[in-house]
């Protein structure tokens, strides 16, 4: 047991004796300042564990033999050394980090930088105001001496700004320390009270308070921050963004007992802004360095803020928030300043050399990930908490504010991320450096453990749960396998884990465990074709999957939550890998996110639920707030592309590899369907009095007519099978949101038939692009005699979309004809039938332009596709044919799954379907069309005489003859007319919206930035003038 | 009889096609023609009776005598008292009408066009030009007899011939084929190689199949 | 509120005035001096307590006493802290500017502008 | 139009006008002159439009005419270009810089009389006749009866009559005794 | 045995239909020639057509599907026509519309559009998709007041079926859905025009722009049932609109209701006629945006009036 006070004393003195040892060797000097760091993190990580578990009591050391507040004392509790340990080991690796550079440069870095740890400890440990102000310049003034360490031109400008504005500050904070003895006292926080100071009192509480502020770098009293940011070597700059800042914050947070409320929530609403501005002004940068600084501000302010907010909660929820943020925001800015020191490159874009070392890769996900809330990292928790605890302290703007900061943050982090895996490699590659990459890869490794620590121990999360994580970590072991290997492992890991949560708890369950996973089971089939190793796309596949298995059998909002998150994150980056999918993919997460903040926030409006049932069952007896209902449906019509928010969607599904847009499509739309369906089933019982459901219904037939004719519109082939998927799940949406047996049952149907014909056209069209090497329609032309098998896929799947009698897509039509028409939704049955007579425009266009028409010169020795995407592609034929045929085996279950929230409209006899407007017999249907198809071709058979097999050439044209099959296949823009007719209503007003509101929110971004002039003087007028504003806003 | 090899046949009833590049003839069929017998006699009386009572004409105008085409189909003349109607399409169409004189480059189309008919197929030639050239026998450009390129069932000479002229052509024609004696089907595929030479002798640039199905 | 914590506050100001609009990094340093100066007033005028005398203990203020005779003893001795640390940060500030002035051979602070947005 | 004549005959000597009607104007110009004159023409007299082009075959010459007919939309008067070619060496240039167009006719004069315009853009396609093996057709040493008997398989039989002596004689024997019609302009 | 009885009652009833079907298109190419101040083909003329077109000899293929298009055409035909009661009561006219109603006939219509669509593309000539891309577009066009018309009659009888829709017309004249909701009725009409493909809606064969647009490779046979094909189908829609809004036929003795069902069908076709013998035709995007605005519009208006007044 070491009296903390001796790693103050022992960095101080070491700090000095350096100069002296390092006159015998370098070797000797770098021993002895390791060795005093590591003593440091051991001694805390000792008092840390006693705190902790052994329950030992809050340690105070007092100096000079007095007590306080005669004299200096000292504080170490478990927050303390919490703060310490992590501060510590973040130095201590900083250092190792260092160690090439320590080696080389002169001894006095190394005495400041053992300053600069003392004066973090003691700043932390002090309870004496004026204590804090001197070990507060006694770190400023070894931070100000360390920029120097690049000893670049700009980190010298960069000290001295920092220097003007750090001495502003101290000036503060002295005189705030003097004013408070003047009123008080007393020097010691312990012994200061709120109540002492009124009027002018509150003034010298003010500057302290202020002056500490500053230090956090508030927007927008912080450019000189930024420069430092950027100009300072990485690693000495990740100390100051991180052990410094962490060190002051929790300055903050000792003053805070003795600060006002009015002042607390002035600051912490401060904090608010200074997160949203500097994630809105980062948007604009392309600095690496810069934009960690931003970052780093925003997550200061971000702590400010949640600090204060937090500040009644209960304890745990207080660790959890703060301390997830904390951490989050120390591991990853750490991680990433060391990255940014590793890489050695300036431009987000040139981060793309990463690629050259996957493990440094991957450590960039984690920080990237971890700093965005991503799960399972700290960040994501704390976000859940806080979003809950403001809703229900009803702070709902600085609810939206911070949801929006964090949008902002997700917008410019994954565009780095998906620039650096994405981008083309022009900048050289650095020569790896093993104590950089070993500091780094240790933050990485307390990332995970963190992320672990609260899952299990806080939350208490069962395996089933941290499955997909696990997945992504087994794959990765085993990636070194051919790709063959690791697609069947995948495939009976599906087929396990569906056995596994098989025993659901009600039929719905079943309905959507049989879409996700046996449709994902189908669908991996067709994954097998990939050759080589395909590395990290099983883990992430697997990831996915997972998750749609645990959506279903999430019992709580968390877990629900958590599961969505995961869907998310692992479909983004299954889209990242393909070839274009940089923006495509950046979009998709945007959007996504977006659409999680705000189910998120409509989960923390919803009540808390009974019971440990799946939610599919809860959500019955609960009644959802409107607030959270609209909230939880925009969430969710986001991930199935509704109109307004689809224009994720073609981008994603066009870009991603080609056997990976059959799940988005086929399945990962359905993760929405599903969300949807549960926010219903909670309507059901408890419609509220504003019928939001009916202008969702309005929305669903809207998207269905909108994606038909933009799916006409195009000339990519996957393009148009995602705007027709838009549009089918436009009808899926629509009738969930009527609400009635009839709807849901048709629904459910739907969904069931998209996965099933969505797969098999995604597949084909897949199969089709690794023969032809082009998804655009008009370059193809006349495969059916090359491609037979993808061609009746085709057929049937488009027979099947189109809703024509005999096959499964007319149950579909009939189902919800009949129950939009005895719902009442006149008009928007008439909308729909619109958009069904415009989804033949499409689905001709698709089928002619691939395989009919003129077989182009280059196709002429093609092959069929490959067995592995034929394969799936007949098992989804076979499921179609089947309910086609047989009608009652999918709609009896399904009229049992409806008829558990709704008495049962509909009738079955035998195979007849009766409903209260008409009827349907899909199996006389299938007879009496299998007859009338017969009896013609027996017809044309007998009649027809002798039948000459032409060839494509052999046409008749005008009496000339073709020129070539280019200039004969007539593909491209086959609609043209029907685009004239539209006229204005064929302009694409959504993508513009989003278009200019993305350019607005750069624009403006850009605007507001230029107040950081890099004139140092401008910096300190801004302090001033901040410090005036916040005092007439706090009206002290 | 020699023993033939099959693969030889088939090669023999295949067309060269030596007018196109090599790249190009994969995009043709490369079939000959052949004769295909009539039906039994009394089915076969009975479809002559349909098709003499539903001609359909191939309107494509290929000289001057298309202008006396025209006022067969409006109200003065009105050919379609006769079930004669004019189709787009060679395809559909039973009837070709060679409108006067035939120039090479548009003999090159008759040829296509009368190749792409589906048989039985008729041909009327219509005007002088068609049966000697006409007032253009001297032409360096004007063909003198079509029946030497194509089988012509009905002449219906005159420089032009009127609307009533075509009438009575076209019942002559009605005539011939009730009796079955229209069967330039056959004959072009019996003569084929003959046509053919003809057609190749006179249309230098040959770019298309030797047979345009 | 004295006469010396009048002239501080108004020395902070000069200071501050300084720091603001003089574009030469030398007085602008000069500027934190007198603000520095001024502050160290204001600290001082805190503590001072009319008719008293220096919290030294010796020969003519006995410990008996002492709470009497003298003057708030902690000022001062925060002052004394304070100066020595003002005196560092300003040495500290000079050697850049020296750093910078070789570098670039400019004291004007306009041209140190070369990191912004 | 005179002062139109007047100044072209400032810009080049010996010019030869012929005044076909009020409307109609030749000009006879050398080969070397040409570009020039349409150009000038075009410009600055304002003969916009080329109505078009052809050849004609002066075989008693040895010569080719060539003719662009221009036309002046203000003043509404045709002038005609002519211009006398070696039938030996046939060659002209190609004017289609002037008016686009021109490459269509040139085209055309190539394969009828075989006159060469190098520079001409698709010059060498066939327009009519494809596939023409044999001396361009127009020119006047041609046989095309002889050309027709060679190729087309005449019919035997095919008699020729005076058109006139035959109508007189075939359908309008009593054509003196039919009362006369009377003309407007008689 | 049952099955038997069924299927040759279905025979007996296709023969019917063909027959009147193709008699009506002989009727309409005779009026066609009178407004135009001929004579006109002899009404029996399309019969000879179908036995001419037959009769070819030779018929060239491009491929499976271009062999199958017609058959898909005519099943199509077949199909909607199956499915459609004829003449209310009858056994043998009753069809097989147990198999579903009005919804089943209306997409049943698009069965053959979309394999005929998929044969004529097989065919590789470029009018053909052109011909099917302004067929589709028009089809997607006239389907949205044809649908709003369907929707306001099911309202109206609160029924899809077919069946219950005519039973409900019985009793008067006045019963007629002509009578009783005319807007729903106009709407219908109007894009009974475009379904017909009569001017100014002629945009899909239109010979002048590209001959017969989608059939134009279709040879012998395969024409052969298409023409076929188009009397049955004429026949179909007809009797589908008479119906759904001219009261159907109903009447004990069958050769009446024959007669009644002959009647209403050719004043319905003559409708389509006399306004196609008389306007010129629209460019296909005039033809799209004119069915996407009046009749729309009076559809939504049946929908009102019927459902909210």
């Amino acid at each position: 047991m070491v009296s903390p006070i001796y790693i103050l004393i022992l960095s101080l003195a070491i700090g000095f004796l350096l100069s002296v040892i390092d006159k015998t060797n370098r070797k000797f000097s770098l021993t002895a300042f390791y060795g005093v760091l590591t003593f440091n993190v051991l001694v805390i990580a000792d008092w840390f564990y006693r705190f902790l578990f052994l329950g030992v009591p809050t340690l105070t050391i007092n100096t000079a033999g007095f007590r306080a507040p005669v004299s200096i004392n000292l504080q170490l509790g478990v927050q303390e050394s919490f703060v310490l340990l992590f501060t510590n080991l973040i130095g201590l690796f900083a250092a190792i980090f260092l160690y090439k550079k320590f080696k080389e440069s002169n001894i006095s870095s190394l005495t400041l930088y053992l300053i600069l740890i003392m004066g973090v400890n003691g700043l932390v440990m002090t309870r004496d105001l004026f204590n804090m102000y001197v070990f507060l310049e006694i770190l400023s003034i070894s931070t100000y001496s360390l920029t120097s360490f690049g000893k670049t031109g700009k980190s010298l400008s960069a000290g001295f700004k920092y220097m003007l504005a750090g001495v502003t500050a101290s000036t503060f904070f002295l005189l705030g320390v003097v004013f408070i003895y003047y009123f008080s006292g007393n020097l010691n926080i312990d012994f200061i009270q709120a109540s002492q100071f009124t009027n002018y009192g509150s003034i010298a509480l003010f500057l302290l308070s202020i002056a500490i502020f500053i230090e956090l770098k508030p927007f927008p009293a912080n450019g000189w921050a930024l420069d430092v940011y950027e100009a300072v070597d990485s690693g000495i700059v990740s100390v100051i963004a991180v052990v410094n800042s962490a060190a002051i914050l929790f300055l903050f947070y000792k003053i805070m007992p003795i600060l006002p409320e009015r002042f607390l929530n002035v600051f912490g609403i401060a904090g608010v802004i200074t997160f949203l501005f500097s994630n809105m002004l980062a948007l604009k940068q392309k600095k690496a360095k810069r934009l960690l600084g931003y970052s780093s501000i925003g997550q200061v302010g971000l702590l400010v803020a949640s600090l204060v907010f937090t500040a009644n909660a209960p304890q745990h929820l207080i660790y959890l928030i703060v301390g997830g943020f904390f951490i989050n925001h120390l591991i990853s800015k750490a991680g990433l300043f060391w990255l940014s020191g590793i890489v050695k490159h300036e431009n987000i874009s040139d981060w793309n050399v990463l690629r050259g070392n996957r493990s440094l890769l991957i450590l960039f996900g984690i920080f990237l990930f971890a700093l965005a809330g991503i799960p399972p990292f700290a960040g994501f928790w704390a976000k859940w908490e806080l979003v809950k605890l403001l809703v229900h302290s009803k702070m709902l703007f600085a609810l939206s504010a911070i949801l929006l900061g964090s949008l902002f943050e997700i917008i410019f982090l994954f565009r780095w991320f998906t620039l650096t895996v994405k981008s083309d490699i022009a900048a050289t590659i650095p020569r790896w450096d093993a104590s950089k990459i070993f500091s780094t890869s240790f933050l990485g490794v307390i990332a995970i453990f963190f992320a672990a620590m609260i899952m299990k121990v806080y939350y208490g999360f069962s395996l089933i749960h941290i499955l997909p994580v696990l997945a992504v970590l087994v794959i990765d072991i085993i990636d070194f396998l051919p790709s063959k290997v690791k697609g069947l492992l995948s495939l009976l890991a599906v087929l396990a884990y569906g056995y596994y949560i098989y025993p659901f708890e009600s039929n719905i369950q079943l309905f959507f465990g049989i879409i996700f996973i046996v449709g994902s089971a189908v669908n991996i089939i067709s994954t097998l074709n990939r050759t080589g190793k395909s590395e990290g796309f099983y883990g992430f596949l697997l990831m996915m999957i997972f998750s749609f298995g645990n959506l279903i059998i999430a019992t709580n909002y968390l877990e629900f939550f958590l599961t969505w998150e995961f869907m998310t994150i692992s479909s983004f980056l299954l889209i990242l890998r393909g070839k274009q999918a940089q923006k495509a993919s950046l979009m998709y997460m945007i959007f996504s996110t977006a659409g999680a903040y705000l189910m998120m926030v409509g989960f923390a409006f919803a009540p808390q639920l009974m019971g440990n049932s799946p939610l599919v069952i809860s959500l019955a007896n609960v009644q959802l707030p409107l607030i959270s209902i609209i909230l939880l449906s925009i969430g969710f019509m986001i991930k199935s592309g509704s109109l307004g928010v689809h224009i994720w969607l073609p981008e994603a599904h066009a870009e991603a590899e080609a056997d990976v847009s059959s799940f988005i499509s086929a399945i990962l739309l359905k993760a929405g369907v599903f969300g949807l369906l549960l926010v219903g089933i909670s309507y059901v019982k408890f419609a509220p009095s504003f019928d939001i459901f009916y202008w969702v219904g309005w929305i669903g037939v809207l998207t269905a007519i909108v994606g038909a004719f933009l799916a006409s519109f195009q000339e990519d082939a996957k393009r148009l099978l995602a705007y027709s998927s838009m549009s089918q799940v436009g009808y899926i949406v629509a009738a969930i949101a009527m609400v009635s047996h009839l709807g849901w049952v048709s629904a459910l149907y739907l969904a069931f038939n998209h996965m099933m014909f969505k797969s098999a056209l995604f597949i084909a069209v897949a199969g089709i692009y690794y023969r032809t090497h082009t998804r655009n329609m008009y370059e193809m032309g006349g495969l059916i005699k090359k491609m037979p098998l993808s061609y009746i896929t085709v057929l049937i799947s488009i027979i099947a979309v189109s809703g024509v009698p005999p096959l499964s897509g007319f149950g579909a039509k009939w189902l919800i004809y009949t129950a939009f028409i005895s719902n009442g939704w006149y008009l928007q049955a008439g909308v729909l039938f619109f958009a069904s007579a415009v989804s033949f425009l499409y689905l001709y266009r698709i089928i002619h332009s691939i395989f009919l028409g003129q077989l182009k010169y280059e196709h002429q020795d093609i092959k069929e596709a490959p067995v592995w995407f034929i394969i799936p592609q007949y098992i989804f034929l076979g499921g179609i044919m089947a309910i086609s045929a047989f009608p009652n085996l999918i709609i009896k279950p399904l009229n049992k799954i409806a008829m558990h929230y709704f008495g049962s409209s509909i009738r079955i006899d035998g195979y007849s379907i009766f409903s209260e407007l008409g009827h349907w017999d899909g199996h006389v249907v299938m007879l009496v069309t299998m007859g009338a198809f017969i009896v013609p071709l027996l017809i044309l058979l007998l009649l027809v005489g002798k039948t000459q097999k032409v060839k494509q050439f052999n046409i008749v044209y005008a009496a000339e003859r073709p020129e070539s099959p280019q200039t004969t296949h007539v593909a491209h823009n086959m609609y043209a007319h029907y685009r004239k007719a539209l006229g204005g209503w064929g302009k694409p007003r959504i993508w513009n919206f989003w278009h200019s509101a993305s350019e607005w929110t750069h624009s403006l971004a850009d605007y507001f930035r230029h107040i950081y002039t890099g004139n140092g003087q401008t910096y300190v007028l801004h302090i001033i003038l901040y410090v005036v504003v916040i005092y007439i806003v706090m009206g002290v | 009889m020699e023993k033939k090899d099959l693969n030889e046949i088939e090669k023999e009833m295949k067309l060269a096609n030596e007018g196109l590049p090599e790249k190009e003839r994969i995009l043709f069929s490369d079939a000959r023609p052949s004769r295909v017998e009539p039906l039994n006699k009394y089915l076969e009386q009975f479809v002559n009776w349909a098709r003499a009572r539903s001609l359909w004409l191939l309107a494509f105008g290929t000289g001057c005598g298309a202008t006396e085409l025209r006022p067969l189909m409006t109200s003065r003349f009105d050919v379609s008292r006769f079930g004669i109607a004019g189709r787009p399409t060679p395809r559909q169409a039973s009837v070709f009408i060679i409108g006067g004189y035939a120039s090479i480059k548009t003999i090159k189309r008759i040829v296509r066009s009368y190749e792409q008919m589906q048989g039985p197929k008729y041909v009327i030639a219509l005007g002088s030009c068609t049966i000697n050239g006409g007032m253009y026998y001297d032409s360096y450009n004007t063909i003198n007899r079509i029946d030497y390129y194509i089988p012509v069932d009905t002449y219906i000479a005159g420089c032009m011939p009127r609307p009533e002229a075509l009438i009575a052509g076209f019942n002559r024609l009605k005539e011939k084929i009730q009796k079955g004696e229209c069967d330039g089907m056959n004959k072009y595929a019996d003569n084929f190689d003959w046509y053919k030479k003809n057609q190749k002798q006179i249309i230098k640039d040959w770019n298309m199949p030797d047979y345009n199905w | 509120m004295n006469l010396v914590m009048t002239l501080g506050f108004l020395l902070v100001i000069i200071g501050l005035w300084a720091m603001l609009t003089q574009k030469n990094l030398i007085k602008i340093i000069i500027g934190f001096s007198i603000i520095d100066t001024g502050v160290h007033l204001i600290i001082v005028s805190i503590g001072y307590i009319k008719g008293r005398t220096a919290p030294i203990l010796d020969a003519s203020v006995s410990v008996a006493d002492a709470a009497n005779k003298i003057v708030d003893p902690i000022p001062s001795a925060l002052v004394l802290t304070a100066i020595v640390i003002g005196l560092a940060v300003t040495a500290l500030m000079l050697t850049f500017v020296i750093k910078l002035y070789q570098k670039n051979k400019s004291l004007s602070i306009d041209d140190y502008q070369e990191l912004k947005w | 139009m005179k002062n139109i004549l007047k100044r072209l005959n400032e810009k080049i000597d010996d010019l030869v006008v012929v005044k076909q009607r009020d409307d109609l104007y030749f000009i006879k110009v050398k080969r070397e002159h040409t570009d020039f004159i349409l150009r000038y023409l075009k410009l600055d007299e304002n003969f916009k439009h080329l109505d078009f082009m052809q050849a004609v075959d002066y075989i008693e010459n040895n010569q080719f005419q060539l003719t662009y007919m221009l036309y002046n939309y203000e003043i509404k008067i045709n002038l005609g270009i002519n211009v006398m070619i070696d039938r030996e060496k046939a060659e002209m240039d190609s004017m289609h810089r002037i008016w686009p167009h021109l490459w269509q006719y040139q085209r055309e004069i190539h394969e009828m009389y075989g006159i060469n315009f190098p520079g001409s853009p698709r010059v060498d396609e066939s327009f009519v006749l494809e596939g023409w093996e044999e001396m361009p057709p127009m020119r006047r040493d041609f046989d095309t009866l002889e050309y027709s008997k060679r190729t087309f398989y005449p019919r035997p039989g095919r008699s020729t009559n005076d058109p006139k002596e035959y109508m007189k004689e075939k359908l309008y024997h009593d054509f003196a005794k039919s009362p006369k019609i009377r003309r407007d302009d008689e | 045995m049952d099955i038997i009885i069924r299927i040759l009652y279905a025979v007996i009833s296709i023969l019917v239909a063909t027959v009147w079907g193709l008699t009506l298109t002989g009727i309409v190419r005779k009026i066609y020639a009178r407004v135009h101040g001929r004579f006109g083909p002899p009404v029996w003329q399309p019969f000879l057509d179908i036995i001419q077109t037959h009769s070819r000899r030779v018929a060239i293929s491009h491929g499976y599907m271009f062999f199958l298009g017609p058959v898909f055409r005519f099943a199509g035909g077949l199909g909607t026509y199956l499915f459609i009661p004829v003449i209310l009561g009858s056994t043998v006219f009753g069809n097989f519309s147990m198999g579903g109603d009005v919804l089943l006939v209306m997409y049943f219509i698009f069965f053959g559009q979309l394999g005929m669509a998929l044969g004529a593309g097989e065919g590789g000539h470029p009018y053909s998709p052109m011909g099917i891309a302004r067929g589709l577009s028009q089809m997607s066009a006239f389907e949205v007041p044809f649908s709003l018309a369907i929707i306001s009659v099911a309202i109206q009888y609160h029924s899809l079926n077919i069946t219950t829709i005519v039973q409900a017309q019985q009793g008067s004249i006045l019963n007629w859905t002509l009578f009783t909701n005319p807007l729903a009725v106009i709407a219908a009409m109007i894009s009974l025009l475009g379904m017909n493909g009569h001017a100014p809606f002629s945009i899909v064969m239109a010979p002048q722009e590209i001959p017969i647009g989608p059939p134009i490779e279709m040879n012998g046979s395969f024409l052969g049932i298409l023409q076929t094909n188009r009397g049955l189908f004429a026949a179909a829609k007809l009797i589908l609109f008479m119906n759904l809004f001219f009261g159907g036929a109903a009447h004990p003795n069958i050769l009446v209701a024959l007669l009644i069902m002959m009647i209403k069908t050719f004043f319905i076709y003559m409708f389509s006629v006399f306004v196609g013998a008389s306007f010129p035709r629209f460019r296909p995007e005039q033809s799209f945006r004119f069915f996407l605005k009046w009749p729309t519009a009076i559809g939504i208006l049946a929908i009102l009036y019927i459902a909210y007044l």
